[in-house]
């Protein structure tokens, strides 16, 4: 399905929440979501036999400077299609629904997205950083981050 | 798995497996929590090689970033580093000479080759039988004889340019290369007489971690991880990329020929099977190359259109997907990449439960985990 | 021994005023000291064997830089382990951790007191041969144990764990492979079993080739055994790959080394009981080296017997470097589902045969059709 | 390629430098003048056996790992030096550092080194553990160099060194060790 008409689809079901759509430029185009109806609208993806996007590929945490995004790249197995989602977040405490309820192989790269960009995905099983130790300070991908000058007495 | 009866009461022990561990294959660390050898859970905790290759890559050019993609699989540099010169070229929509393509082609093959003999190798020396690992890396010093060959360098090549590839292959490479196909063809008979019929070691893989294909896609399975649930998805095939479609291939999945489907076995034997494709592959690519420039014209401090682009490519261990975000600047504003070993260890907890602890390890070898590509 | 010390004393006439026992004592420690000796230096050549054997498997070449051609591989490494700093664990039992060493290395040491080298080298022929080995090697799960219980290391428990498993459940049907043996030549005495399968046949005096059962019963013997010698594939309670070491994981220096000794020890006492009991021990084929003179009676049988030995030996390092490992489950339920019932049923059936042809194996019986 | 074992110095309590060769009294060369022949006899000794038998943790942590894995198996094969792999710290005499070693590793290596028992030797593999590597500069989680954790004897240039420079860092370290001194007059 093309993603005009993907996007059509979910303006025509979630109205408002669904913001725009990124063409031009885009490889895949994305489908830009109001971070209130990121679990409906991947519910939607999911579900609608049309659509039917049963694989998340990709969840990345994006820092735009002005503002953070989570980036999902949606792929159907069945129809062989593939879509972007995106979700754009105020700088301040940015924070979203999980949907690692609606593809569990989301749940690794939200706390990826938590422990690098420090966006908080409410309602996850299990939040923690992953990657950095429990006590590193700050979110290293963040376009602000300074780094530390030692950790634990070592030299960084 | 086990009954248990009430009468005696046990008492749940935490084990830590790694980060210094000989069958984690790297620095993987399993919190194991057993009840004698049945373990109850088993939580993943990663990041020990956490090297920060996306932060690196906003902070160096498009060209500066090639040698940081060989350390991202280290086992499979080559296919790592193609992958990052698709993403570059269809970001910047840069047209390759045909003969690159070929090149690129045959050394991604060639690589698969190598790390899936890695996998066997490691695999059968996690099961206890040291010696066909050791066959293994027999097989694969040739791999890496051809690729210094090559390149010059027998672990991180840094073989792929944007636009093309570093070099030309040098005179008698395609001959090695079809003398080594014609020796290590045979070989994979031989290690299926070896060991992967083997009672014992059959026993050992079968029934294990069954994982369901629908599971598999949930949980993103990809590569012969999920092709072992016996779903035919392979990048190469069905989105296909450079002039994959032009070779005459089979997508191998798992059968269920001794257990039950998706389970260990089968996701080793799709790496086994996945071997001879890549030989046929290779001998076609090897066949067919036509003559040509290597290298389109890319200039030196290359910046490309603004624009975000996501593109995945089919590594030995599940789809490599990168997702580059340029602000045409000359370095990458954004970098994400998506690998088939971080995803995979996702489903880890969950299949884990209740099996032994020497089926863990059975576990993490079939999915052929790397750190790098876990912790990046 | 005191007929011995008793004969020597009449020999040498200056020993007469000395009493009886210090003769005794002295031979004893003699006696004790020389297979010391041949069991370190079986041990330290076994393991470079060991190596070597495993180089040719592995297309590798092995150990051929210390010494002529690696030879002095086990001596190095032997030094070196008795020269490293011996550690204790801060929380480990320090009494038992210190103790356990011992209780296997004595375990697979002291059976080689029975183990009949050759017509008259045997350092005690007990009348109990077989029972005393099997008594004494079951020391070893008490050290193993002890190893993995006193280390507080939890990988090494759970190796101590399966050793103890692994072992008593294998200590059945060892024992129960070997009673044919002890049938036929109606003695628990090695020495007795060994001369039971002498005579005219040559290797077809072998109890290996008495009769179906007993053929079996080698067969189960030598799985079995391999299993309560923890080798591979029967090599759980040490497994590299999952257990990182096993029950000795804590262990470093000559307390190690003593693990690793008394694992060669095993290794050489089931070749030692298999070539006894089912490959005619020291038996020239054809020949009754006792006729000789006893020097080269027992040079020519002690060679007979080393040379079988090594021979299983090299069997089963083939085995380990070829099998991969089984599961601790799988372990069990071949112990007790498979070889307890089929050692049974084996020992039934020697008994049968013995009872119905009154002792005679086929080969006896084919003979005697020829006269 | 060749690392040089003078290199190997600066920041861990290394080898003591070769003594200078005393003419006529000293009976072994390079073990100083003091050296009495039976002490000088039994250094050397039990040095070659500990030169003869480095058994080395199997620790791997990146690319390193598997040129390390190559060296000791079938074309290189280090166990013709009589180096085998351990896997458990306690059993081996020789930790290398094969990889590059971050910040939430750092302890583990620590500790891994101190549960090694004496003598104990380091190798630094590659140019990750010898300085961070190419993650020197841009990253923020990689320790830049394992010097900083434990001392090291022999350091490795490469990335990741071949298997050659493997066995030549190993030969250059049993020639350190063949300078140490054990027994008698300290140097």
């Amino acid at each position: 399905m093309e993603t005009q008409a993907v996007f059509d689809m979910l303006k025509g079901k979630f109205g408002d929440a669904v913001v725009e759509l990124q063409g031009a430029g885009f490889s895949p185009a994305f489908v830009v979501v109001a971070p209130a109806a990121v679990k409906e609208v991947s519910r939607f993806l999911k579900e609608d036999p049309a659509l039917s996007f049963d694989s998340l590929m990709c969840l990345s945490g994006v820092d735009y400077k002005e503002k953070f995004a989570v980036a999902y790249h949606l792929h159907s197995l069945k129809h062989r299609h593939a879509i972007g989602l995106k979700v754009m977040l105020p700088r301040e405490n940015p924070s979203l629904p999980t949907v690692d309820d609606v593809w569990p192989a989301a749940n690794f790269q939200e706390r990826e997205a938590y422990d690098l960009f420090g966006i908080a995905f409410e309602g996850s099983k299990d939040l923690r950083r992953i990657l950095l130790p429990e006590d590193w300070e700050g979110h290293p991908l963040r376009k602000d981050y300074k780094y530390p000058d030692f950790y634990h007495g070592i030299k960084v | 798995m086990t009954t248990r009866t009430d009468a005696l009461p046990t008492q749940e022990m935490t084990i830590n497996m790694g980060p210094q561990h000989p069958s984690t294959h790297g620095v993987l660390r399993v919190i194991l929590t057993t009840d004698g050898e049945v373990v109850t859970r088993a939580v993943p905790d990663v990041g020990y090689l956490h090297r920060a290759l996306e932060k690196i890559g906003e902070r160096v050019t498009y060209a500066q970033y090639m040698p940081f993609t060989d350390r991202l699989d280290y086992l499979a540099a080559m296919n790592c580093n193609c992958a990052w010169a698709w993403t570059v070229e269809k970001l910047a929509k840069i047209e390759v000479p045909e003969r690159a393509e070929y090149l690129r082609v045959i050394v991604c093959e060639l690589n698969r080759i190598s790390s899936h003999l890695i996998a066997f190798g490691s695999y059968t020396a996690d099961m206890g039988a040291f010696t066909p690992f050791l066959y293994a890396i027999r097989e694969r010093e040739q791999v890496n004889d051809l690729f210094e060959m090559l390149c010059g360098n027998r672990l991180t090549y840094n073989y792929a340019r944007v636009g093309g590839v570093s070099g030309d292959a040098p005179p008698g490479f395609l001959e090695k290369t079809r003398e080594f196909l014609d020796y290590f063809e045979p070989k994979l008979d031989e290690y299926n007489n070896l060991i992967s019929y083997n009672k014992i070691f059959v026993h050992r893989l079968a029934n294990v971690a069954v994982i369901p294909a629908e599971e598999a896609v949930a949980y993103g399975l990809t590569g012969p991880n999920l092709r072992g649930s016996g779903v035919p998805f392979d990048l190469r095939k069905d989105e296909p990329y450079s002039v994959y479609p032009k070779f005459d291939f089979k997508v191998c999945v798992g059968t269920g020929e001794r257990g039950t489907l998706g389970d260990c076995f089968d996701r080793y034997m799709v790496r086994i099977n996945e071997m001879r494709e890549s030989v046929k592959i290779v001998r076609q690519a090897v066949a067919r190359i036509p003559d040509g420039p290597v290298r389109a014209k890319v200039p030196r401090l290359f910046k490309p259109p603004v624009g975000e682009t996501y593109f995945r490519s089919e590594c030995p261990r599940g789809e490599t997907g990168i997702y580059l975000i340029s602000d045409g600047s000359v370095n990458p504003f954004r970098l994400k990449i998506r690998t088939g070993s971080f995803v995979t260890m996702n489903i880890f907890e969950k299949v884990t439960r209740g099996l032994m602890i020497a089926d863990v390890v059975a576990v993490i070898g079939s999915f052929d985990i790397i750190l790098p590509e876990i912790d990046r | 021994m005191e007929a011995l010390a008793l004969s020597l004393v009449n020999a040498i006439p200056p020993l007469a005023g000395v009493p009886l026992w210090t003769v005794t004592l002295l031979l004893m420690v003699v006696v004790a000291a020389v297979i010391l000796v041949f069991a370190l230096t079986f041990e330290g050549v076994g393991s470079l064997v060991l190596r070597k054997v495993a180089g040719d498997i592995q297309a590798r070449i092995g150990p051929n830089r210390v010494g002529p051609n690696g030879m002095l591989q086990f001596l190095a490494d032997g030094v070196k382990l008795v020269l490293k700093e011996d550690i204790i664990p801060a929380n480990a039992d320090r009494l038992l951790f210190k103790l356990a060493p011992y209780f296997v290395f004595v375990g697979s040491f002291a059976a080689f007191v029975v183990v009949p080298f050759g017509v008259g080298l045997i350092a005690a022929d007990l009348n109990i041969g077989i029972y005393y080995v099997m008594a004494v090697t079951s020391l070893v799960v008490v050290g193993v144990l002890l190893a993995g219980w006193a280390s507080n290391n939890k990988w090494a428990l759970l190796g101590g764990m399966r050793a103890a498993s692994q072992i008593v459940s294998y200590e059945i049907p060892v024992g129960m492979a070997l009673i044919p043996a002890v049938l036929i030549a109606g003695s628990l005495s090695l020495q007795d079993i060994v001369r039971s399968q002498g005579g005219l046949l040559g290797i077809f005096g072998w109890n290996l080739f008495h009769n179906p059962f007993t053929f079996f019963s080698f067969f189960l013997y030598f799985t079995a055994a391999q299993a309560e010698t923890n080798q591979t594939p029967f090599d759980l309670p040490e497994a590299e790959s999952e257990l990182v070491s096993g029950y000795n994981v804590e262990y470093s220096g000559i307390r190690f080394g003593l693990f690793f000794l008394a694992e060669f020890g095993d290794m050489f006492i089931v070749a030692a009981l298999a070539t006894a009991c089912f490959l005619g021990g020291w038996n020239v084929p054809f020949f009754n080296a006792g006729t000789l003179p006893w020097i080269w009676g027992n040079l020519l049988s002690l060679g007979v017997f080393l040379a079988k030995a090594f021979a299983m030996v090299l069997i089963m390092m083939w085995v380990r470097w070829t099998l991969p490992r089984l599961r601790v489950d799988q372990l069990m339920r071949m112990a007790w589902k498979f070889l307890v019932p089929l050692t049974f049923v084996n020992l039934l059936g020697v008994s049968l045969w013995l009872l119905v042809f009154r002792g005679k194996g086929i080969p006896g019986m084919i003979a005697s059709l020829f006269g | 390629m060749s690392p040089d074992p003078a290199h190997g110095q600066p920041p861990g309590p290394g080898p003591p430098p070769a003594a200078p060769l005393a003419h006529g009294s000293a009976p072994f060369p390079g073990l100083g003048p003091e050296a009495h022949v039976m002490v000088g006899n039994a250094d050397l000794f039990v040095n070659w056996a500990r030169k003869s038998s480095l058994w080395y943790l199997l620790f791997a942590t990146a690319c390193c790992g598997i040129e390390l894995m190559q060296a000791g198996a079938s074309r290189y094969d280090m166990d013709r030096f009589g180096a085998v792999f351990r896997a458990t710290p306690r059993q081996s005499d020789l930790m290398l550092v094969a990889g590059t070693i971050t910040h939430k590793m750092a302890d583990r290596v620590k500790r891994l080194y101190d549960q090694m028992p004496e003598p104990k030797y380091v190798i630094s593999m590659g140019s990750c553990a010898n300085t961070g590597g190419p993650f020197y500069k841009d990253s923020y989680c990689v320790v830049k160099g394992v010097d900083l954790l434990i001392p090291v004897d022999v350091y490795i240039p490469g990335c990741p060194p071949r298997p050659e420079a493997l066995i030549d860092g190993i030969m250059s370290l049993q020639k350190i060790i063949m300078r140490k001194k054990n027994y008698g007059a300290k140097a």
